[in-house]
């Protein structure tokens, strides 16, 4: 026999303006299970919620509904009220009897009727609630970073600095990622480089990181706190222990004419490389794939001439495993090549190139020494123009979305180019400019009006090769009218759209974490919660989300970062306990789960396991379904799914609810 | 007791009469090809006489497979009890039961009355009046002569109805409630159609009956059934069997029971619904044992009971060899072909 | 002595499979009925036609009728092996346990002896829609919201709840089933029309996605309720609305698009 | 509207998740928007957990109308529970259709956390189409109903 008090409160004359609250208050004495009802002004003020402690210690209370405002608002505040009088707090419900009956409805019976009903069907669900304890999950403080680029960079030492062990890990054989590749950034024209390279360092010798570069993700197992992941460390070739990185190799390497990948294809590279001088770490690895010795087995040549013996062939490529507590997934984007589009050429003229080509070009370290050069036969180009929103914002090349940098860059290209081929012509085709960020409007204002730059509001049809070798481009100019244009150029360069990284997919699943249409990965919420995942634990930062400016990503990373500290700061992770369970009852049935696991697919946290139930000689008696209290975030869609009803998720259990919703009509 | 002979064709009549009376009528009713027992009010409704069997057998009209045993309803502290009335029940006529089925009533009487007077029962029943039809034919899995009954058997019947060949029917009225039914048709029995004890029209009776030689004796069953109880028979028997209910809802004789809840808020009743051993839930303790783990101790049990058990308690056998839980069965569990396995080991 | 019974009854008695579960001759000539050979000599009482309806793969889930070694065979229809293939998929048949085989028309006997050769031989086999099914499906299409209502309150109101209907199918194998939970008492336990109505909604909606389209719930019915209308109208529903194709892991209810309809949600 | 009609007074109950309809309404009572009392409000922490037999429940208990209400598509606060209960709910539909039970009595609706005003409407518009139904009498004729017991009586 349940003891419960009903506690309604007028919350000033908002609630008994339309509500007769001691009516309300009458009725529930009277209702079954009810030990004691009353009603008071204010029962959130302190001698409201004492006179529910005192209740709850006089009548030996064993459950408390408050008839109050929404419990969206005041929940928190009556359940801390009974744990200080010694109730659990989860056996106090709340009746909303302010936003959903006083301030909604007219003065009149039926509206204190219907608060009598509220109150009628929360006194019968807490008459099934269970006390329950907050759950807690021993955190491992360490997390891994996966991606190397700007945004694995800032959150590994954001994290690393508050003390905590980072393993970083990259793909590459450098960190830098597409940050290391650009040259001034805007809006400040600050290099890149000279703002990258120190963090660079400052990740390799931090003591709180372990770096593994040329590796990759394998597989990860585990929730929140508890991860474990499997690295994969790609054969280098070279013993890192030995390479003192003078670089002797690479001068040597016969095979020199290989398309350099951080060079964009504008400039070669030898088999055994760095990929670009300030790399971190600054030790060649062999790519296998161009190398003599491996394609064809002779040659050896960075062999003979290694000083230090540093080079290994044949090395296997190494399987470790790390314990983590969190993950930040920091694996960036790509831009789409120029062979992605059919209307400037399939990416058959060499001087059309993509913006990040023109990075490389504009770089003081690339391969024309920052000289723009067209790759086609290295002379200055006097007319460049330039082509915003090449596949952004095009449902009909499958990317409907902005890709948000290029109007940014853009105006920087242009810019870089008038800076550096002052009689040079610079024409940029656009759809709308967007510049929303600080500074960034006096940027692109700089370019048009400072520097000269031709922006042309229009679409560009087609780029073409005249029989002169010219290339042209014909596009339209909306602000005339829709006139058509046609404008010589030496180069073209297409802001291509940023896209998920090709393999996105593949390591989404491998952590359990979804992703959008575009394979960029989701948040867990885009406003509230927007460097978490859907799995706990698990975060996200930088254009791997979607594409990003420098700014963005290193606020994203920070603000992933903030979340692993804030995680690997508890020794426990403490949970509210409104999660689902698997039932377990006596032998020989142990639980109702029959172990079909079509449940899995409806937990939208990848929470639900399997558990083997053993006897005491260790032989598995049945397999069944397990849910993970760590990643559960109570959301209990397989509460409802379940045939044999074997999974309940506590505070919104099936008894619960049923006793609700059937008391709500129980007057006549 | 008196028997009359009336014309076939009078039959329709007197139910016509029956229904008229006020009479609660349950008759064989043919419903997509299958014939069970219905509620009718009119003779037309009634299924043509050309099959052995309704589906479900005739103790639905005392043992309903649902009944209110007490509502309550709670003010404040006092509460208050409603029970059905028997008076209220309704007076039922089963129209065209089959022998078989007068004879289950016999141990259903004796499992609702032996050692609680179970009053719902008793109050039905005696409301019921059943006239049987003698069966003039018989199917795979009749085995009534078999467990002590006969296809013109009287023993249970408070009319027996036998059609002859003549185009007459022998009417044997058997109880004081089976004459009350036929005073409802005093112009059909009639003094001038009386029939005397020593007719030939018992003779005609005999002849029409279906014929139906015994294959065992219950004698037979019970001796082999005293030592039977950890035989592997069992388990060869019942390994087809699926464990639902169908053979123990239909069966004239299974009474089992269960006991349920109905409450809502502040009033509610208390409701007996039937039950099948049949089920693995039957016997399942709330600690999580069952002390019958398998269909084939749960299959042991339906067999000893009917045929060790009541006979050694009641004095009954709880079984009528009407076949129906065979033909009901979804898997062909053939109950002559078992006991008479039985009976032959 | 068929050729394929022969060759069960090697297999019996050279311990290949423990049991084999096919049909035999049933009490009339017009029905079979599932038989369980634990030796050579039963399986010559084995027979394989028209008449073998049971759902076999029922069998496969009672652990307590099953030897605890040895594999186990199966003379299967093309419903057992959908029905098997459907466990498979739900986890509860053990890889290699069971040894499904079919009879072909010259009682050539095929063994299948995975989930692929499973969905070949399904694939090859398919069974005709029954056209008196569909007919009963649209003749209650045509009735108005009341008669329909009428139809099934008089249909169902005359359930027993003896649960043929889940007894007989393979895939209602819950070791607690729905009906059997009282807290809370989600299903009332006792037959009457508002019980039977909720017991027959919470195993067809339970069927969704799952269900091979067998019958043997009808079948199993004592009564003879056309209950089978509804699993066949619910498979309809999901075809239309979701497609043929089921889902490679999870359920139809279980998984989603987000381009499934909402023309009914405002 | 006859004035049978006019005075029946609906019960209805309404199935919300708690992040976004039942949100909703509270900013509809913050907003002081008035509506009917004829709807009686259960929390659920996502539509995914709303189990189909709830709502055959409040029908047996008596229940004119129901209205299962929660985020719009992309909004659930687990990012997929609305989209298996609308998965769950047009399988449900279809059988309960075939069944013959009245489906114009069970609304579905999205109802944001700021749409305050909408929730308002959603109730309105429901208390007036199931007012225009009527109580759902066929429903609740066969919830206590026992064959035997009723028709064996007097």
């Amino acid at each position: 026999m349940s003891k419960i008090g009903v506690f309604i409160c007028h919350c000033g004359e908002n609630i008994s303006a339309t509500v007769d609250c001691a009516r309300v208050a009458q009725a529930a004495a009277e209702m079954e299970g009810v030990a004691y009802a009353t009603d008071y002004k204010y029962m959130c003020s302190e001698p409201g919620q004492q006179l529910i402690r005192q209740a709850i210690r006089e009548h030996n209370l064993d459950g408390v509904v408050v008839g109050s405002c929404s419990p969206r608002m005041h929940e928190p505040t009556f359940r801390r009220a009974c744990a200080e009088a010694g109730l659990n707090p989860y056996l106090c419900e709340i009746a909303n009897l302010r936003e959903h009956c006083s301030w909604v409805h007219e003065k009149g019976e039926a509206t204190t009727q219907k608060a009598i009903d509220i109150v009628q069907g929360l006194v019968e669900k807490v008459r099934r609630n269970q006390p329950l304890t907050p759950i807690r999950v021993p955190v491992t403080k360490k997390a891994l970073v996966i991606g190397g680029g700007i945004a694995g960079i800032q959150a590994a030492l954001d994290i690393a600095n508050c003390g905590h062990r980072v393993i970083l890990v990259e793909k590459e054989p450098s960190i830098g990622g597409h940050m290391a590749q650009l040259s001034e950034t805007f809006p400040t024209l600050d290099c890149s480089q000279c703002i990258l390279t120190p963090r660079m360092v400052e990740v390799a010798q931090h003591p709180n990181i372990t770096l593994y570069t040329y590796a990759e993700v394998e597989s990860v197992e585990g929730f929140i706190g508890n991860f474990k992941a499997t690295i994969r460390l790609k054969a280098k070739s070279v013993d890192e222990k030995k390479c003192t990185g003078c670089g002797l190799c690479t001068t040597k390497c016969p095979n020199k004419k290989i398309p350099g990948e951080f060079n964009e294809g504008l400039g070669t590279r030898t088999a055994i490389y760095v990929p670009f001088p300030q790399a971190v770490p600054n030790k060649p690895v062999i790519d296998k794939e161009h190398c003599n010795y491996y394609q064809k087995g002779k040659c050896r040549v960075c062999e003979k001439f290694c000083p230090t013996g540093a080079i290994t062939f044949d090395q296997p490529d190494q399987f470790i495993t790390e314990e983590v507590g969190a993950i930040v997934v920091t694996t960036g984007f790509r831009v789409l090549p120029t062979s992605f589009f059919p209307e400037y050429g399939y990416g058959r003229y060499k001087d059309v190139i993509t913006g990040i080509q023109f990075e490389r070009l504009a770089s003081a370290s690339g391969p024309t020494m920052g000289e723009i050069r067209r790759p086609s036969d290295g002379t200055v180009p006097k007319k460049v123009v330039f082509i915003a929103c090449c596949g952004s914002r095009d449902p009909a090349k499958g990317i409907p979305y902005c890709s948000k940098i290029c109007c940014m860059y853009t105006a920087k290209h242009a810019m870089l180019y008038q800076h550096k081929v002052h009689d040079g012509e610079s024409t940029v085709f656009y759809m709308d400019i967007r510049a929303g960020g600080k500074n960034y409007e006096e940027f692109v204002r700089r370019a048009i009006e400072e520097d000269k730059v031709n922006y042309v509001r229009g679409r560009v049809a087609r780029v073409y090769e005249r029989a002169d070798g010219k290339l042209v481009v014909r596009g339209v100019d909306t602000l005339l009218g829709a006139q058509q244009v046609e404008i010589e150029a030496d180069m073209v360069v297409l802001a291509t759209a940023g896209v998920a990284n090709p393999g996105a997919e593949e390591l989404a699943q491998k952590l359990h974490i979804s992703y959008d249409p575009y394979h960029f990965f989701a948040e867990a919420h885009p406003k509230l919660r927007p460097v978490e995942t859907n799995t706990a634990g698990i975060y996200l930062a930088g254009a791997c989300q979607a594409p990003k400016d420098i700014p963005e990503t290193v606020a994203t990373a920070s603000g992933a970062a903030a979340k692993v500290v804030s995680l690997l700061s508890q020794d426990d992770l403490v949970r509210e306990p409104l999660v689902a369970v698997v039932n377990r009852c006596a032998p020989p049935v142990y639980s109702t789960c029959v172990g079909c696991f079509l449940c899995q697919t409806a937990c939208p946290y990848q929470a639900i396991e399997r558990e083997e139930i053993k006897d005491r000689q260790g032989r598995v008696i049945k397999t069944v379904a397990k849910v993970n209290p760590g990643l559960c975030q109570g959301c209990g869609t397989c509460v409802s799914f379940c045939r044999s009803k074997a999974i309940d998720i506590q505070g919104y259990s099936n008894e619960q609810m049923y006793a609700e919703v059937n008391a709500l009509l129980n007057h006549e | 007791m008196k028997n009359y002979q009336i014309k076939h064709s009078d039959l329709d009549g007197w139910l016509e009469k029956i229904i008229a009376a006020g009479r609660r009528v349950i008759a064989p009713v043919t419903e997509e090809g299958h014939t069970d027992f219905r509620p009718i009010h009119s003779p037309a409704e009634v299924a043509a006489d050309d099959q052995v069997q309704t589906i479900q057998s005739a103790k639905q009209a005392a043992f309903p497979k649902a009944e209110t045993l007490f509502s309550y309803r709670k003010e404040g502290t006092a509460v208050s009890l409603d029970q059905p009335a028997p008076e209220s029940y309704l007076q039922t006529v089963v129209w065209r039961a089959r022998p078989c089925d007068a004879a289950g009533f016999t141990p259903l009487s004796a499992i609702f009355n032996w050692d609680y007077k179970d009053n719902l029962y008793n109050a039905r029943l005696a409301r019921t009046t059943l006239v049987a039809f003698s069966c003039q034919q018989a199917d795979a899995y009749c085995f009534c002569t078999s467990v002590g009954g006969g296809p013109g058997e009287k023993k249970g019947c408070d009319i027996l109805v036998t059609k002859l060949p003549s185009g007459k029917a022998l009417v044997e009225v058997c109880t004081e409630k089976g004459e009350a039914l036929a005073a409802l048709a005093p112009g059909l029995f009639s003094e001038a159609n009386a029939v005397a004890d020593d007719s030939p029209l018992f003779a005609e009776k005999q002849s029409a009956l279906a014929q139906l030689p015994a294959r065992f004796s219950k004698e037979d069953i019970r001796r082999h059934l005293a030592e039977a109880f950890d035989s592997p028979v069992w388990r060869e028997q019942s390994e087809r069997c699926l464990g639902c209910g169908a053979c123990a809802f239909v069966c004239p004789t299974c009474a089992c029971f269960d006991i349920q809840e109905d409450p809502h808020g502040s009033h509610g009743r208390r409701i007996r619904c039937w039950d099948s051993c049949a089920f693995a839930l039957f016997t399942q303790h709330t600690s999580g044992h069952n002390p019958r783990p398998s269909q084939a101790t749960r299959w042991r049990q339906r067999i000893l009971h009917k045929f060790s058990y009541m006979p050694e308690r009641l004095d009954a056998t709880g079984c009528t060899g009407c076949g129906r839980c065979s033909r009901a069965c979804p898997v062909d569990m053939n109950l002559l072909e078992h006991l008479t396995s039985i009976a032959q080991k | 002595m068929n050729n394929w019974n022969k060759q069960i009854a090697d297999m019996l008695a050279d311990g290949t499979v423990a049991l084999v579960i096919g049909y035999e001759e049933g009490s009339t000539p017009q029905k079979t009925r599932p038989l369980f050979c634990h030796d050579a000599v039963a399986a010559e009482r084995l027979v394989m036609d028209g008449r073998c309806t049971h759902n076999l793969a029922v069998y496969l889930t009672k652990k307590e009728l099953l030897p605890a070694e040895g594999r186990i065979g199966v003379v299967a229809t093309v419903n057992v092996l959908k029905s098997a293939l459907q466990l498979m998929q739900e986890n509860q048949i053990p890889e290699g346990r069971f040894l499904l085989m079919a009879v072909g028309p010259e009682g050539k006997l095929t063994e299948l002896p995975d989930a692929e050769s499973l969905r070949q031989y399904i694939a090859a086999h398919p069974l005709p829609d029954n056209p008196e099914v569909a007919a009963l499906i649209e003749k209650i299409d045509a009735m108005s919201r009341e008669e329909r209502w009428a139809y099934w309150q008089e249909c169902l109101s005359k359930c027993v709840k003896c649960y043929a209907c889940r007894a007989a199918c393979p895939l209602c194998y819950c070791t607690r089933c729905i009906v059997e939970d009282n807290r809370p008492q989600w299903i009332l336990p006792w037959a009457s029309t508002l019980p039977n109505i909720e017991w027959q909604i919470n195993r067809v909606m339970h069927m969704a996605g799952r269900c091979t389209g067998c019958g043997a719930c009808y079948a199993a019915c004592p009564l003879h309720l056309p209950i089978h209308l509804l699993t066949k109208k619910l498979t309809q529903e999901i075809n239309r609305e979701f497609g043929t194709e089921r889902p490679a892991k999870g359920n139809v209810l279980s998984t989603f698009s987000p381009d499934d309809k909402e023309n009914f949600i405002h | 509207m006859d004035e049978n009609k006019a005075a029946f007074e609906p019960r209805i109950i309404a199935f919300v998740c708690n992040w976004c309809t039942y949100a909703g309404a509270d900013l509809t009572g913050t907003s002081r928007i008035k509506y009917a009392t004829n709807v009686e409000i259960v929390r659920f922490p996502c539509t995914g957990r709303i189990d189909f037999m709830l709502l055959l429940k409040a029908f047996a208990a008596g229940a004119d109308g129901i209205i299962v209400s929660g985020c719009h598509p992309n909004d659930c606060h687990y990012t997929s529970g609305n989209f298996h209960a609308r998965r769950r709910w047009i399988v449900f539909r279809g059988l309960l259709d075939f069944l013959g039970i009245d489906v114009r009595r069970i609304h579905y609706y999205w109802v944001s956390a700021a749409e305050g005003a909408k929730w308002a409407e959603v109730v309105n518009q429901t208390v007036a189409e199931i007012r225009e139904l009527g109580p759902y009498t066929e429903y609740k004729k066969v919830a206590n109903y026992i064959e035997e017991t009723e028709a064996a009586h007097e």
